[in-house]
């Protein structure tokens, strides 16, 4: 028998929570990186799952995670060289510390 | 141009590895155990101790020249003596400590008997370093033929100088009546 | 000298069964294992053969290939190479193996026991997976994806994470030092290898690896086409940077850095970096040869001698750049990188596109006049000093 | 195959919960890029091959080293910054994670004509893709290549600026 769409579904939202869970709960700022990468993850995932389900014929669903995944790397190359920038001024990642606006 | 650098120092290379399979001068190593290189003549190793006809009678008197000329002092000799004590032109014990020889060639050059000489043999590994390396006077001799082998013209020169000097000291006893010739050659 | 009988039918037959004498091999094994075992069990065996075929022939490689090396490079400086051990020292590749096994494993005092341990084996992992994906003859390869080439470059880059995190892991700033150099290098020549792919996979339509072999049939193999001689040169020397190989061994320059990101390692786990990087020089051979000198495609001889012909000339060219070359300088291995190689394999890409639109006569007259006209520009701008001609030397008198 | 899916996604959720809740910054990293291996070995199960290979190059060939990167760069390697408060942080972030959790299985559970769908045998061919890209999909293509840049020219200059203000 083959694998029913709910359990890629299953996967992908555990995905999801625990990806969400490390953005909320960790005070490392790449901690949070890490965790809104494996949200994407989780999304891409659901996509293909999805397409593979569908007729298969239409490409939606693999062009729209090859364009998540391009996203996702700007977003990385982006929110680490803010890290790094703001590492330099606060001399600390710890997101709690990073709060008032002029040093 | 740019590149032409690059390419000519492959040239090279490339001209060298195929040197070593094709021209005589491409590769010159001796594979050492199975191939050798004759040794010059004049090469030097550690000293040897010569005799003419019987091991015993080694031409060294034990006059102690070369013991006191050596520069790291490895030679130890020590005076043979007869039944009454006299003491004999031989030596009795001939020690060479050769983890210390540096192979110098003085004894040789001080010698007045032509009794030591420097040889070519160099394989001399030990086990064990304390006694292995203090060459006795058995171990140390070599037969004349030995040394005429591998140092010949040496070996001629010193045949003559011998033989020169053999007639004049024969001249010399002559005119005087023989007493008791001692061994002194 | 032949027998008159056998005639020529024949030994092309027998080269064709020879040709075919692995696939057969392992046909035969399956038809046995097919009647012995149930339906799932015989793809699990197919793959174990592959898999152990492989996993077989990877350390052989390397481990002549380290003979290999020492030979040539031991003749190109007029002496004769390891020739004790063994006939002509072919037993020495097995010493070494014992030697290394043999040699106490240091785990330096303070360093991270996890990272010191996993990175050596992640090293060899992306190196081993990716003799899976070459064609190695004649329907002999064995994973036939329709991304093949793609899933290459992507498993080759994943070597780059185990070689920092190893060095991480050894708390040595040398080899820390090392590893940023590696990084640096590795990925910015990924860059102009990957392009100047793209020239073969505009041409043949394909990423699949086996297909761009099919598309070379008998001798007209690509790189007797303007863009397919300069993508092999700008491929090949982006793989020898990529294996960290003498014009470009900074990550491991003895001399500067001790011994780069493998500092720390000693024993076994060196052995695996070692191999790790002489299995990327046979892989990343044996790809340029696939997709620009034919793969396995050649007249007479069974294909996968053609394999093996081709991919060790390529490795004795390595070899030769080991004989010859000094080491570049930070900045020069950047700057070849960026404002040399990737240029030049942009406009081999144009080249390709005239050559699929143009007519033949068209398209090679273009090809060479753009490939000559711009590697004669890019050379213009990447010389910094000039050498002078005929320099006047003062003597002391 | 079946075996396949369940031990890879075992993995990829063990692996998932190690990358964020482990306290020294280099095994996390190393863990997510074992959840992005092993997301991609997901896609190849799904018969997405070209989507499973451009996620190992992107994720774990780029996205892991630019993380160790960071990490490296940042120097509190361990974070041992957990005072007292922290375990009401972990139970806030729990609760909010699993009422997400909560809601999403919920969705899929009320999804009825769900378990009809059947895998379609059909495997999308890279070169009908790429084809796919350029004619349908344009738009998003070049509106990823804009961003692309974007984001490429961004993250220097962020570095860039920073020189010329401490010279």
């Amino acid at each position: 028998m083959t694998i029913p769409l709910s359990h890629y579904l299953a996967v992908s939202a555990a995905l999801f929570s625990i990806g969400l869970f490390g953005a909320l709960t960790r005070r490392s700022a790449i901690i949070v990186l890490i965790g809104i990468e494996i949200m994407m993850n989780a999304a891409n995932l659901n996509l293909i799952a999805f397409w593979r389900y569908s007729d298969g014929t239409r490409a939606t669903g693999q062009l729209f995670t090859f364009f998540g995944i391009t996203i996702a790397a700007a977003e990385v190359a982006v929110g680490l060289a803010i890290v790094i920038s703001v590492y330099r001024l606060f001399q600390s990642t710890n997101v709690n510390e990073i709060s008032d606006m002029k040093k | 141009m740019w590149g032409t650098g690059v390419l000519k120092g492959m040239a090279v290379t490339i001209k060298n590895f195929f040197d070593t399979y094709t021209s005589k001068n491409g590769i010159f190593t001796v594979e050492y155990p199975e191939k050798r290189l004759p040794e010059k003549e004049r090469f030097r190793n550690f000293p040897i101790l010569v005799y003419d006809e019987k091991p015993e009678e080694l031409r060294c008197v034990a006059c102690d020249i070369c013991a006191k000329e050596c520069p790291p002092k490895c030679i130890t000799i020590v005076k043979a003596k007869d039944a009454q004590g006299k003491p004999l032109k031989q030596p009795e014990v001939f020690d060479i400590d050769f983890t210390v020889c540096m192979n110098c060639g003085i004894c040789e050059e001080t010698c007045p008997f032509d009794a030591i000489y420097m040889d070519h043999e160099f394989e001399l590994a030990e086990y064990d370093r304390m006694d292995a390396l203090i060459y006795k006077k058995e171990r140390l001799s070599r037969p004349w033929t030995h040394f005429e082998k591998i140092r010949p013209t040496d070996a001629k020169e010193i045949n003559e100088r011998r033989a020169k000097d053999a007639t004049k000291t024969a001249a010399a006893v002559k005119p005087a009546p023989p007493q008791a010739s001692n061994q002194q050659t | 000298m032949l027998d008159p009988r056998f005639r020529g039918s024949d030994i092309k037959e027998c080269m064709e069964n020879l040709d075919q004498i692995f696939v057969q091999a392992k046909r035969t094994v399956m038809n046995l294992a097919e009647s012995v075992l149930p339906q799932p069990l015989v793809l699990l065996v197919s793959m174990l053969i592959s898999i152990g075929v492989i996993a077989a022939i990877g350390p052989v490689i390397m481990m002549y290939l380290t003979w290999l090396e020492r030979k040539v490079v031991g003749r190109i400086q007029n002496r004769i190479g390891p020739n004790r051990v063994g006939k002509f020292g072919l037993l020495q590749p097995i010493a070494d193996g014992i030697k290394m096994l043999t040699k106490e494993d240091i785990v330096p005092e303070g360093a991270d026991h996890i990272l010191h341990f996993l990175s050596p084996v992640l090293v060899v992992v992306p190196a081993l997976l990716v003799l899976g994906l070459l064609p190695w003859g004649r329907n002999m390869a064995a994973v036939d994806l329709q991304v093949g080439l793609l899933l290459f470059f992507a498993i080759t880059s994943t070597g780059t994470l185990s070689i920092f995190l190893g060095a991480w892991g050894s708390r040595n700033k040398f080899s820390l030092l090392g590893a940023l150099r590696a990084v640096a290098q590795l990925i910015s020549y990924e860059i102009p290898q990957v392009f100047s792919a793209v020239v073969v996979i505009m041409h043949t339509q394909t990423i699949s690896i086996v297909e761009i072999v099919n598309a070379q049939p008998g001798f007209n193999w690509f790189v007797f086409t303007p863009w397919g001689f300069t993508g092999l040169v700008l491929f090949y020397i982006a793989s020898v940077a990529e294996c960290n190989r003498t014009p470009f061994d900074l990550p491991e320059a003895e001399s500067e850095i001790v011994a780069g990101f493998h500092t720390e390692y000693s024993g076994m786990k060196f052995a695996l970096f070692y191999m790790a990087e002489f299995l990327q020089v046979f892989s990343l051979s044996a790809l340029a040869a696939a997709l620009f000198l034919g793969g396995w495609q050649g007249p007479f001889l069974p294909s996968w001698i053609w394999f093996f012909l081709k991919t060790y000339g390529l490795i004795f060219i390595m070899l030769w750049f080991r004989g010859t070359f000094p080491r570049l300088r930070v900045d020069q291995l950047m700057g070849f990188a960026w404002k040399f190689l990737l240029p030049m394999s942009m406009i081999n890409i144009v080249v390709v596109g005239i050559w699929t639109y143009a007519s033949p006569i068209v398209a090679w007259v273009l090809g060479i006049l753009i490939i000559a006209i711009s590697f004669g520009v890019l050379a213009k701008l990447n010389t910094r000093y000039h050498i002078e001609r005929n320099r006047k030397f003062i003597l002391a008198e | 195959m079946i075996a396949a899916f369940y031990l890879i996604s075992v993995v990829l959720i063990v692996s998932a919960v190690l990358a964020v809740s482990l306290r020294n910054l280099i095994y996390c990293t190393l863990c997510a890029s074992v959840v992005f291996i092993s997301s991609a070995a997901l896609f190849f199960l799904l018969k997405a091959d070209f989507i499973g290979v451009v996620q190992i190059l992107i994720y774990v060939g780029a996205v892991a080293t630019l993380l160790l990167f960071a990490v490296m760069l940042t120097k509190n390697l361990v974070s041992r910054q957990y005072y007292v408060g922290q375990k009401r942080k972990w139970s806030y972030g729990i609760f909010t994670a699993s009422a997400v959790l909560w809601v999403l299985i919920g969705s899929i559970r009320s999804q009825t004509n769900l378990a009809e769908l059947v895998t379609a045998d059909h495997q999308l061919s890279v070169v009908s893709l790429g084809k796919e890209m350029l004619t349908a999909f344009l738009l998003p293509f070049e509106v990823a290549s804009l961003l692309l840049t974007a984001a490429m020219i961004g993250g220097i200059v962020i570095a860039l600026e920073e020189k010329k203000k401490s010279s």
